[in-house]
């Protein structure tokens, strides 16, 4: 069988299946953030309150990654692409903002 | 791998193009999954449009012959070279070597039977075709031609009357058949790589096509959301380009360059793979600094992230932003410069026999030097503001897109055409259309560097007498071109069903695809390669003195 | 080469290759998928950080326009069906379809509501007269004008995403209820999954970027 | 072609140093590939040597391409910092592009088609456009800036010797982008100073089909360009479209002219594009008389 590639017979192997309270968990954690960031904006509009969502926010998004995604436990391979996606959007930003900034 | 029936064992023996059972004739191309068939689905298809987009280039070059308008005005002239640049880069050489040519070897390259989603490749080839049927429909579609250059740039394709919103939305389901084609060669090449065959253990075209499918997937998007929004921008009135709505026409150009800088090297990382099979196999040497060469196609990939705003120096970006994008331009010229020195490194002490696909790949060494070295001077900043928008971008970007990546599409044909169909071109015919394409490409282009320098700007339909002379020679050019490009297509065309029997491996070349029949059977390969050796090791080659015909033109 | 390979020859498919089966790679190929998404939005945060860096009043001043209410409420709706998501697909994992299906229903109802609540949202909007290619949207001050723009561009592409995954999540349903998609083979329902995380992902990027800025 | 700015020879000393080593570099590259195709063609050379690389090799290709780019940004940078630091004091000029043609206002207010100025004083442009991008293109000032619409961007240059230069638009602006030319005027200083100060009154109105850029549209003597030719207009029948499709005969009177002059979308002669940009806010109502008397004329 397959004799073209020798990696298959790992590549289906049984994924390992985390327990559900974790999932339970990570939801409440993301529904606390979420009230976090809301109550900052409405309590300290302005700068603390951006400046919680651009804390918060990134930090819900690294939940909903490593553990609903499962990126926590698949290769390193996997983590460095998605690292080098965002890392390459990151770029596109940061180098328009050379023009945008100094103007 | 026992093949249980008959049937079964028509996979493995026989031609990938011998009727099969099942489907037949053409609704069994249209159906095929086989990533040969695809990828000669997508030569026919892609060719005719090369076809007509340089007919349309060419009339480009017969209205130039003089100033004063010869027979094109200038509306039609703004719709034709708008349609050339459009069909070149969207519907020919974008997807081109990586659909033709990408698709048919890289399984072949890496031992596997087919691509990681048979099915989807298909796909894209039907979305490829919608995305051209689109852009073909968006001629005859009320508003007429688009007539906005291959760019777009806003307001003026935002105003226009013209069919810019069939255009762009054509364009952007064009993107989308390159980016399925770009998850399928990544995940191809991390999956289906032939026991005994590691990243560093896989051919430099396959190298090449990794970092060209990084690009296509990382890059395309953004360039698809930017011409959706350039078409509510048309319909809608969204703002996002428009000064009268504190819309910004500079952001456009970021956006869009964003990716269409980073596409100029989906163009020329596979066509330097290309040359990296060839130069060993001909100089039958190991390839000099295989790591090296691996390596500078993906920091070419990753540089070409940075520097997109080198197309954008007169717009009135910040000085900042200008000279960051400087200097950050002139860092991907490093990694090319080692490519170049690496592959003559590889023909020093080879034992060189001249061949067809290896004119083409020294042809293209040149060619492309040019190409890339006139990029320099667009990189620096003093020199790139006289020199933007003049003919001198339009000699760097044919030198470079038409030099390089054509030719070495050209090269690659020559180089697996025999393996592709089991018989060879006559390779007299295809020396003297290579000289033809070498001294009409250069008579052809040239010039126009000269005419960039003084003075002459791009998309111009009509010009001050001063320019007349070397206009005149450009176009004369041309003509010589047109013999060497047709020449050639005809040669191959009759080889198809006229050529010699060619053999399995006619160069003595080394990598996997060449260890299996000439045309390789349904999937690839009778027997499954186990890989031990590195892609290039010619022990065995010298050993058995391989030289089926012993002769060097 | 395979026999059920050589049986799909047989059976007459024409010359339709077997598709192997790789997890793994498809599993790869949907990540490469959901950056492709990604990098699909990242234009359009691109854009909104221009803009709002340009006229950050415009912006703070026209969010007061948009229901905060609603838009935390659709947070809600989204982190909890991004929950039951997993859930089914852990479900499956462990061999319980019908749980799996029920988390799976849970998901498409929680996604009707969010695109319920998006509809009131929208068409409040668009009674004001605020909607791209109004007279109305055209008066305003430039900078407001490119911030509604802005939200109906990043919110309605988001909310065709929203669209394309209860699609997706039909299918699978069908699917899982038939069988071809079970615990040994649940990959289709994996990335289902994977797509509706990120849709969740956006969407979490969304809230800050729109509804908390005034 | 002679450079005839102030920095025009900062300019082409890194043309002549980037073009000149690329030159080099190309020579030696076609020089060596050709040499090891002979020397170690199959018949003289059977036996190849299997050399894997060279570490040290591929560093000294490395390094020194990076010196050599490194030099070549350095004398653009240089080259582009003089174009870019606008000198005090400088005259001022509002380069105003529209589709297709050139328009120049001095700071007392003068206009001009062409670009008159000064040899040996610095001249600073502010560039801007009505419509679409188009660019700001002296060949033998090697200087080039667009005029984008919604903003003005900058730049100068001091012309050193007089004569007269193309200027040409070099951003593609749509169809008669070949034909946005016009010319710069470099005269000695005095001279200058006397046709700036030089008071002619009010434009008259075929100096205002100049000025405004009709000309680049509209003939005075009967061909058609993009619009239709101003000779024997006026008394003439002829059928003009409305926004919502239907058509209208009219005859062409001087209120016609006004409201086609001022509000061309609202009447679209048959047989033309909407293409008229509006002048309403373009030109004062002297000078629509002004354009009516002429064309009025023009039998
Ligand atoms: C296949 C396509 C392709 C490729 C490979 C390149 C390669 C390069 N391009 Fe080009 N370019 C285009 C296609 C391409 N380009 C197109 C289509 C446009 C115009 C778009 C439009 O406006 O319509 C354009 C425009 C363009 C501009 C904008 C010009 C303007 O509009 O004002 C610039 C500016 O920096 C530029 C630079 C470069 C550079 C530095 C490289 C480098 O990658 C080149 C590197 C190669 C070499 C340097 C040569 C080989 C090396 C040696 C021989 C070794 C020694 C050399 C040294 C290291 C010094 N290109
Ligand atoms: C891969 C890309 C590619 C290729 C191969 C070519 C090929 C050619 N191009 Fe291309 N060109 C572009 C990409 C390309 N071009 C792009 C992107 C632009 C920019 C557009 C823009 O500004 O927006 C451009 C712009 C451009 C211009 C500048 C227009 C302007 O700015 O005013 C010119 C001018 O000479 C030109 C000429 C040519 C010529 C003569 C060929 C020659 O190859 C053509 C040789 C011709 C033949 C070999 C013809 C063979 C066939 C026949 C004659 C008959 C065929 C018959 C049938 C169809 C049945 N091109
Ligand atoms: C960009 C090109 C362009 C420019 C610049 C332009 N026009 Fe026009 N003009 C047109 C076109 C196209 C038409 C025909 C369609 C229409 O009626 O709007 C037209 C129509 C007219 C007409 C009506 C002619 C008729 O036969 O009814 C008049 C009068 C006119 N223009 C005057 C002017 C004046 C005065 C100027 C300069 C201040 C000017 N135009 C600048 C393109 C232009
Ligand atoms: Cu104005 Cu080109
Ligand atoms: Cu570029």
């Amino acid at each position: 069988m397959n004799h073209s590639h020798s990696m298959t017979h790992g590549g289906n192997a049984r994924p390992h299946v985390l327990p559900d309270g974790l999932f339970v968990g990570i939801w409440v954690g993301l529904l606390l953030l979420t009230a976090a960031t809301v109550s900052a904006s409405v309590f300290f509009p302005g700068k603390i309150g951006i400046l919680v969502a651009v804390l918060v926010t990134p930090a819900k998004a690294a939940l909903i990654l490593m553990y609903f995604m499962h990126l926590k436990y698949e290769k390193p391979a996997f983590v460095a692409m998605f690292l080098v996606a965002v890392g390459i959007l990151a770029i596109f930003m940061g180098l328009t903002f050379f023009d945008y900034l100094h103007r | 791998m026992a093949a249980p029936s008959s049937v079964a064992a028509f996979g493995t023996t026989g031609s990938y193009l011998d009727t099969f059972p099942g489907r037949r004739g053409l609704w069994g191309w249209l159906t095929t999954v086989d990533h040969k068939k695809i990828g000669l689905m997508y030569a026919a298809a892609m060719f005719t449009f090369f076809l007509v987009g340089m007919a349309l280039g060419f009339l480009i070059r017969l209205e130039l012959l003089q100033p004063g308008t010869q027979f094109i005005g200038p509306k039609t002239y703004n719709s034709v070279f708008t349609l050339h640049g459009v069909i070149m880069i969207f519907l020919f050489i974008v997807p081109g070597i990586p659909a033709i040519l990408g698709n048919f070897i890289l399984p072949l390259q890496l031992g596997a039977e087919d691509v990681a989603f048979p099915r989807l490749n298909l796909l894209s080839w039907y979305v490829y075709m919608v995305g051209a049927v689109m852009a073909l429909a968006s001629l005859f579609i009320s508003g007429g031609p688009i007539d906005t250059g291959w760019t777009f740039y806003a307001p003026y394709a935002v105003n226009t009357q013209t069919n810019v919103s069939w255009a762009v939305l054509a364009a952007f389901v064009l993107g989308f058949s390159s980016i399925l084609t770009g998850m399928n060669f990544i995940t191809t090449i991390h999956r289906l790589r032939a026991p005994g065959m590691g990243f560093f253990g896989m051919p430099l075209f396959c190298w090449g096509l990794y970092a060209t499918s990084w690009i296509q997937i990382i890059a395309t998007p953004v360039v698809g959301i930017t011409l959706v929004l350039l078409f509510l921008e048309r319909t809608l009135g969204i703002g996002f380009f428009d000064p009268s709505r504190g819309g910004d026409p500079i952001l456009y150009q970021h956006l869009f360059w964003i990716y269409s800088h980073p596409v100029v090297y989906v163009m020329i990382l596979p066509a330097m793979g290309i040359i990296s099979e060839i130069l060993p196999t001909f100089a039958r040497r190991t390839i000099f600094g295989y790591k090296a060469i691996a390596m500078s196609s993906m920091a070419i990939a990753v540089v070409g992230y940075l520097v997109w705003g080198h197309h954008m120096f007169t717009v009135g970006m910040s000085d900042t932003a200008r000279w960051i994008f400087s200097i950050l331009t002139f860092f991907v010229a490093v990694p090319t410069g080692v490519k170049v020195f690496n592959w003559m490194a590889t023909l020093y002490r080879g034992s060189i026999e001249v061949r067809v696909p290896l004119l083409y790949a020294l042809g293209w060494v040149f060619l492309f030097s040019i190409g890339g070295l006139t990029g320099l001077a667009n990189g620096a900043l003093a020199t790139d503001i006289h020199i933007h928008d003049t003919a001198y971008i339009v000699g760097h970007f044919h030198y470079t897109m038409f030099g390089g990546a054509v030719i070495g599409m050209f090269a690659g044909l020559h180089f697996w055409f025999p393996k592709i169909y089991g018989r060879m071109y006559d390779e007299k015919r295809a020396t003297w259309a290579w000289g033809l394409i070498m001294v009409g490409f250069n008579t052809l282009y040239f010039p126009m560097l000269i005419l960039g320098i003084m003075g002459m700007p791009r998309r111009y339909q009509d010009y001050l007498p001063q320019f007349s002379f070397w206009h005149m020679v450009s176009t004369i050019g041309s003509w010589i071109l047109v013999a060497g490009i047709l020449l050639m297509f005809f040669n191959l065309l009759r080889a198809i069903r006229h050529g010699k029997i060619a053999g399995d491996n006619p160069w003595g070349a080394t990598t996997l695809e060449w260890k299996t029949s000439s045309p390789p059977p349904l999937l690839n390969f009778a027997q499954a390669p186990v890989v031990t050796t590195g892609p290039y090791d010619f022990t065995e080659i010298l050993a058995k003195g391989h030289d089926p015909e012993a002769k060097s033109l | 080469m395979s026999a059920d390979h050589a049986h799909a020859l047989e059976a007459g498919r024409g010359n339709d290759l077997p598709v192997h089966r790789d997890d793994e790679g498809s599993k790869t190929g949907m990540w490469l998928f959901l950056f492709t998404e990604l990098l699909l939005f990242g234009g359009l945060f691109l854009i909104y950080a221009v803009y709002r860096s340009m006229d950050g009043a415009a912006f703070h001043h026209a969010a007061e326009e948009l229901n905060r209410t609603l838009g935390v409420t659709n947070t809600v709706v989204l982190l909890t069906s991004s929950l039951t998501m997993v859930l089914s697909v852990s479900a499956l994992q462990r061999g319980n379809r019908s749980r799996s299906l029920a988390m799976l229903t849970a998901t498409f109802l929680l996604s009707c509501c969010f695109l319920v609540i998006k509809y009131f949202e929208w068409s409040a909007k668009y009674h004001h007269g605020i909607f791209p290619g109004t007279e109305h949207i055209h008066a305003l001050p430039a900078g407001e004008g490119l911030f509604f723009s802005l939200y109906f561009m990043m919110t309605g592409l988001h909310g065709i995403h929203v669209v394309i995954g209860m699609i997706a999540m039909a299918i699978v349903f069908a699917k899982v209820r038939s069988g071809s998609i079970n615990q040994d083979r649940h990959g289709a329902l994996e990335y289902v999954g994977l797509y509706w995380h990120l849709v969740d992902l956006i969407w979490v990027f969304l809230l800050p970027l729109f509804y908390l800025t005034n | 072609m002679n450079g005839a700015s102030s920095y025009s020879g900062l300019v082409d000393r890194a043309f002549i140093f980037i073009l000149g080593t690329s030159i080099l570099l190309l020579i030696a590259v076609t020089a060596v590939m050709i040499f090891f195709i002979v020397r170690y063609r199959r018949s003289k050379n059977p036996n190849p040597a299997q050399i894997e690389g060279s570490t040290t090799l591929e560093t000294i290709w490395t390094v020194l391409p990076t010196i050599l780019v490194l030099v070549m940004f350095y004398y653009g940078w240089a080259g582009f910092k003089v174009m870019r630091d606008i000198p005090d004091g400088a005259m001022q000029v509002t380069v105003k592009a529209q589709m297709w043609s050139w328009l120049f206002e001095y700071e007392n207010g003068k206009q001009s088609a062409e670009l008159i100025v000064p040899t040996g004083r610095p001249v600073a442009l502010n560039l801007t456009s009505s419509d679409v991008i188009h660019s700001f293109f002296v060949p033998a000032f090697r200087l080039k800036e667009d005029c984008m619409p919604g903003r003005t961007n900058h730049a100068w240059f001091e012309s050193i010797r007089d004569g007269e230069y193309d200027l040409l638009c070099a951003e593609y602006c749509g169809d008669l982008h070949s034909a946005m030319l016009s010319k710069v005027v470099s005269v000695p200083a005095d001279s200058f100073d006397a046709w700036l100060g030089l008071d002619a009154g009010p434009p008259t109105g075929r100096q205002l089909l100049t000025l405004r850029g009709c000309v680049a549209c509209h003939t005075l003597d009967g061909k058609d360009l993009v619009g239709p030719s101003f000779k024997g207009v006026f008394g003439k029948t002829e059928t003009v479209v409305l926004p919502d499709g239907t058509e209208r005969q009219v005859t062409i009177d001087e209120e016609y002219l006004r409201r086609a002059i001022l509000e061309p979308k609202a009447e679209i002669v048959k047989g033309y594009k909407d293409q008229m940009p509006e002048q309403r806010d373009l030109v004062t109502d002297e000078e629509v008389d002004a354009l009516i008397k002429f064309i009025k004329g023009l039998q």
